[in-house]
């Protein structure tokens, strides 16, 4: 039964913007929902590569420069530590939304994709393959 | 041994908001919150608090002890050796003390139609194998404590949010063999304040008495919200 | 004052209110149907219930059977006409319930699987893993969404009837949330509000399981029945008195005194059985009466252990392995690690008995209607006849579907038939409460703590697992000195708005006007009869002669408790003696295989 | 609180749900591996000298596969990511209390789609040439 007396009288505690800071569970949510801004970072970069390719070999050349600057490698460390804690939360997760086999076999699974994933960039772009 | 406990007081007659308010309990190995609560109000019956069970079933005794919401019957004073604060169920309107407005939860679980819907008319029972009842059982062992509502940050931001209980109760029936209704439940579980208001906090589940994992039933519930918005396109 | 109309209230929203609640709705689509709970009707006692609910199922039982078994079990005191209806519809009701979605635990082959259960000769308890009651519970909350007639009034606590002539004509009630009295006409009520085991100390039951309806009822002139059986269960954990589940001992679990002893056997319940291979009505698969009278025996001897104060007896559940309590007793195992921080797979658990059940209830016949017009109770509260001196376990569940629905119906068709009450004549009554709560605001000596917990321990030493007359007695004097006292009590928070301490008042009032009833017909039961057992000399044994009787508690008008007889309804199976173990198979029981036969022909599933 | 008479409107974030959630596979299991051999391994001189030398990185980008391995890479390492990215934030913004609405998400998504778009142009610029 609705009152409407009722509505004027209880107590609506209001949520603040700072709400995640209260509880560790919160802060590590946020952390993996900001994983994607030093993510938005190197993609930045790859999109300047790709500018740079199109404009010919000494425009590429300053774009291989320009990574190798010092700003910029830690900033994509960052993003590598991001990309590797991102893993980890997505990893977790998605056996929850697709319980396919399970949860402990998925998330290896999933691992080693990733690896191998990497290993075949690794060898592929630097030069090895 | 003697306790200090800090309980939020609030009286809509004559506060304008919430008030700690610290009391002794003598609390033994087995003392609960609850019977701690308990024992408060044997001091001072003016504290208002919903209990009945004692036994972690009947989903009425959730507070938020020091910021987590838990059972008051199902945790323990011993766990708190420094401070214990109890207060009302976060993202709930106070009406008093620990008693908050649970409406908008009863009718956010209604409003998915929880209910077998299957238009079949036997006396006879259905066949469901172990495996087919594994599908949904953990998800009907909800015991509507709304502990999950305090959990959600999601909830509290947008209270038109039907949550994870709810959810995943739309879940327990979307996933029993012997029902036919989910397209009825679906449109719910698609609009905005159905299973895409949740940004998958997870925390829910890990205050979730039960082990029922709503995180786990709302973030399916997108696949399956998902698929129906495929198939929506494709039949007019 | 508010002022509401309905056709039909059901007070109570448990397993019973609720299974009545829908049966209205679907035999009379047109009325309006007022459901009142003075908590959210999932948060209900029946939620608490683990084990399961029975009824015939397995094509080597029969009907006859569980007819048999349910009137042993009640020591003969059960009405037979109602037994012999339950135990022929308790199957459909299930199978009802489980078309409307109840999770039941399943064998391989997708059939329903079914349990032991003390008491009963066979498998015939269905269950939904061990959260029976709260499976139940929840299937019908949510089915009675989808009824748009239910209204539902939650947390409106249920003060008194408004009753004009012996015609029910609506309820008075307090809305929890706003302090407000408010008054709900209708042509019919069913009272579902559950037991009384609170005016116990120990006990399985919730705190809001208070006996409010009985007194609602006994107030008004209704006769309490048989409310001299309570049942004592043999495992509640000690201090708490939370349950263990029977279900464990169906599924094996054996009990211990404290050398490691199975003394059951000495309690002709034997001989033993191997531990993990339970035999129905032997040993551990006993009747709870006869379970928790050995306890106290054993206590008296001396024993049993000392678990932090409390005298108990070991429920080992070891040999069953973890994987299988997992899986069968996951809710045990969450109880035990919680509240007495074992792990059931690897240690026994200390169990000692607690108060669980009131046979005796509120006096109806076999359709629930009680002696006042429009006026039904079902469920716990209510004594329709089924459970006699001793009510088997899991026969409850069952009892709620079966009855909730007989009750559903004929309030339904009750109210197609009358109109309501005029408002005049209720006027005068509601106003007088009105009053009355009124005047209980105030600030006095006496405290309401204090009055509860003398009358629970008063409870607990004069009308226990065994009883005699100078303890009744005791207990009768204290009870009536609590109700002066009592009557003196004031509420000291005057708010509105969620007073917990007013609701906690008149609870205990009601309280204390059923446990003076359970002394009353005690004392007045000079026998010794399933759950009620005496120990003064010449009363320690049946007494089918003067006692094959219900007991029935009237008040007075000064007050007062006044008790008298009536005879019991026996169809086919005259008294005999009550026996378990090998006993029962010893040739003086041959005459119920005779009727056994005779019975099957008369009764098979419709 | 709005009693819920009749059935809301869908919503439309199953679109921009899949995209996040393939981006969120891309995230886990293409970032880690292409920060490392793009970003970190070239510029701390890690990898066997010039393997990313103009001609090289043009080749694997524009002709490897008749064009399609460059599309793969641009679509998992950019595009895809780039919604991810927009997601997230658009949440978080309304986690914060920032936005969250329809302003905010035209400019996300938005965002996200123009900068995905530019990435496909050049790439096709490249190949075409
Ligand atoms: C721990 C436990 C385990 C059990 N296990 C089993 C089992 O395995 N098998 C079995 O068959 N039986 C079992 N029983 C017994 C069985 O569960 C109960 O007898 C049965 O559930 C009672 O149901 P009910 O609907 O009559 O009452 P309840 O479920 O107790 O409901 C009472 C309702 O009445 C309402 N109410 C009460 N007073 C008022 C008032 N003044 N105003 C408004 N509303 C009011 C309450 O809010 C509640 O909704 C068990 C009992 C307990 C305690
Ligand atoms: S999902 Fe868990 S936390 Fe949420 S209401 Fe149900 S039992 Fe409580
Ligand atoms: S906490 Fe809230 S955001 Fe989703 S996963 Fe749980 S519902
Ligand atoms: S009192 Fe029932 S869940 Fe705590």
């Amino acid at each position: 039964m609705p009152d409407p007396k009722s509505a004027s009288t209880a107590y609506k505690p209001v949520m603040s913007r700072h709400w995640w800071l209260q509880h560790r569970y919160f802060q590590l949510y946020m952390l993996r929902e900001a994983t994607v801004l030093p993510l938005l970072f190197f993609i930045i970069c790859l999109l300047y590569g790709l500018f740079s390719l199109s404009q010919g070999e000494v425009q590429w050349q300053s774009w291989l420069t320009f990574m190798a600057t010092p700003w910029v490698v830690l900033l994509n460390l960052l993003a590598f530590s991001a990309s590797l804690y991102h893993a980890k939360t997505f990893f977790e997760l998605f056996p929850r939304v697709m319980p396919l086999a399970p949860a402990a076999l998925m998330i290896v699974a999933q691992w080693l994709a990733t690896f191998i994933v990497a290993a075949g960039l690794i060898l592929l772009l630097g030069g090895w393959l | 041994m003697n306790k200090t406990i800090s309980i939020s007081r609030y009286n809509p007659e004559q506060d304008s908001q919430p008030q700690l308010q610290t009391y002794q309990v003598v609390s033994e190995h087995s003392t609960s919150v609850l019977d701690a609560l308990l024992q408060v109000q044997q001091q001072d019956p003016s504290l208002s608090l919903r209990w009945s069970c004692r036994m972690a079933i009947c989903g009425s005794c959730g507070v938020m002890i020091n910021g987590i919401p838990k059972l008051g019957c199902k945790t323990f004073v011993r766990d708190y050796p420094e401070q214990l604060v109890i207060s009302p169920l976060a993202h709930f309107a106070v009406e008093k003390d620990l008693i908050v407005d649970m409406s908008p939860f009863l009718q956010h679980l209604s409003a998915v139609k929880p209910y077998l819907i299957n238009a079949e008319k036997s006396l006879q029972p259905h066949k469901q194998t172990p495996a087919q009842l594994a599908k949904y059982q953990q998800f009907a062992n909800c015991i509507n404590c709304g502990l999950c509502y305090s959990a959600c940050p999601q909830f509290g931001l947008n209270p038109e949010f039907i949550g994870p209980a709810a959810i995943t109760l739309a879940q327990r029936y979307n996933l029993d063999s012997r029902d036919q209704g989910k397209a009825v439940r679906m449109p719910q579980l698609n609009s905005k304040n159905g299973v895409w208001a949740c940004t998958f906090v997870g925390f829910c589940s890990e205050v979730c008495p039960k082990k029922v994992d709503p995180a786990a039933a709302v973030n399916q519930g997108k696949v399956a919200s998902a698929s129906d918005f495929i198939i929506s396109m494709f039949t007019p | 004052m508010q002022l509401l109309q309905k056709d039909i209230i059901i007070v109570g929203g448990g397993g019973a209110g609720l299974r009545a609640a829908i049966a209205a709705a679907e035999a009379a689509p047109g009325l309006q149907v007022a459901l009142l709970s003075k908590v959210y009707p999932m948060r209900s006692h029946t939620v608490a219930a683990e084990g399961g609910a029975a009824a015939v199922t397995l094509a080597e039982d029969s009907l006859a059977g569980h007819f048999q078994d349910t009137i042993s079990g009640s020591d003969w005191l059960a009405e037979q006409n109602v037994v012999d209806y339950f135990v022929q519809h308790a199957y459909q009701e299930l199978v009802q319930l489980e078309r409307w979605g109840c999770p039941w635990s399943r064998k391989a082959d997708g059939t329903v699987q079914v349990r032991r259960f003390g008491g009963m000769k066979t498998e015939r308890t269905w269950f939904a893993a061990d959260k029976t009651g709260f499976h139940i519970l929840h299937t019908l909350f949510q089915t009675s969404l989808r009824y748009p007639t239910i209204n539902r009034f939650d947390e409106y606590f249920v003060i008194d009837l408004l009753v004009v002539e012996q015609q029910i004509a609506g309820v008075l009630a307090i809305h929890f949330k706003t302090g407000q009295l408010v008054q709900i006409q209708a042509k019919s009520v069913i009272l579902a509000t559950g037991g009384a085991g609170r005016v116990f100390h120990y006990n399985t039951n919730g705190g809001i399981v208070t006996g409010d309806g009985m007194a609602l009822a006994y107030r008004h002139g209704v006769a309490l029945r048989d409310m001299e059986f309570v049942q004592y269960h043999p495992t509640g954990l000690p201090g708490s008195g939370i349950l263990i589940t029977e279900a464990c001992r169906g599924e094996g679990g054996i009990l211990l005194n404290k050398d490691g002893y199975r003394y059951l056997q000495d309690y002709d319940l034997g001989p033993v059985t191997p531990a993990g291979q339970p035999k129905n009505n032997y040993m551990e698969l006993g009747p709870r009466d006869k379970l928790s009278q050995a306890f106290w025996q054993q206590q008296k001897l001396g024993l049993t252990a000392d678990y932090q104060g409390h005298a108990v007896v070991y429920l080992d559940l070891r040999h069953l392995g973890s994987q299988h309590l997992t899986q069968r007793l996951p809710f045990i195992c969450e109880l035990a690690k919680a509240y007495v921080n074992i792990d059931p797979a690897n240690s026994p658990i200390p169990i000692r008995p607690a108060v669980h059940y009131t046979m005796g209830g509120i006096l109806t016949d076999i359709n629930c209607h009680t002696s006042i017009a429009g006026l039904f109770a079902v469920g716990e509260c209510a004594s329709v006849g089924l459970h006699g001196a001793n009510r088997l376990g899991s026969n409850s569940l069952s009892e709620l579907l079966v009855f909730g629905k007989v009750a559903g119906e004929q309030a339904a068709a009750l109210a197609q038939q009358t109109s309501l009450v005029p408002v005049s004549a209720i006027m005068a009554q509601s106003k007088h409460q009105q009053t009355s709560i009124s005047s209980l605001f105030g600030n006095s000596s006496e405290s309401m703590v204090a009055i509860r917990t003398e009358m629970t321990q008063a409870m607990e030493q004069g009308c226990g697992i065994y009883r005699d007359n100078n303890g009744m007695q005791r207990c009768l004097t204290s009870l009536h000195n609590l109700k002066s006292r009592y009557a003196r009590l004031t509420v000291s928070d005057s708010s509105k708005v969620y007073n917990s301490a007013l609701l906690q008042h008149v609870e205990l009032g009601f309280s204390l006007d059923v446990a003076e009833a359970i002394c009353r017909s005690a004392l007045a039961r000079t026998e010794s009869r399933g759950a009620h057992q005496r120990l003064d000399e010449g009363m320690t044994t049946r007494n089918d002669r003067d006692f094959l009787q219900h007991s029935l508690a009237l008040r007075q008008a000064d007050g007062s408790t006044a008790i008298s007889w009536q005879a019991v309804t026996i169809t086919s199976l005259p008294p005999t003696e009550r026996r378990y173990g090998a006993a029962a198979h010893s040739p003086a029981n041959s005459n119920i295989s005779q009727l056994k036969a005779a019975q099957e022909k008369g009764l098979q599933h419709e | 609180m709005t009693p819920f008479t009749e059935p809301p409107k869908r919503s439309d974030e199953p679109i921009w749900w899949a995209l996040f959630s393939a981006g969120g596979v891309c995230f886990a299991v293409l970032m880690p591996g292409s920060i490392l051999a793009l970003a970190l391994l070239p510029a701390l001189g890690l990898t066997s000298a010039d393997s990313l030398n103009y001609a090289r990185v043009s080749a694997l980008l524009y002709q490897a596969l008749y064009g399609m391995a460059g599309l793969a890479f641009v679509g998992g390492v950019i595009c895809l990511p780039l919604f991810h990215t927009a997601h997230r934030i658009q949440h978080g913004l309304h986690d914060l209390k920032l936005g969250g609405g329809l302003l905010s998400k035209i400019c996300c998504y938005g965002l996200a789609a123009f900068a995905s778009a530019i990435a496909i142009g050049l790439l096709l610029a490249g190949q075409l040439q």
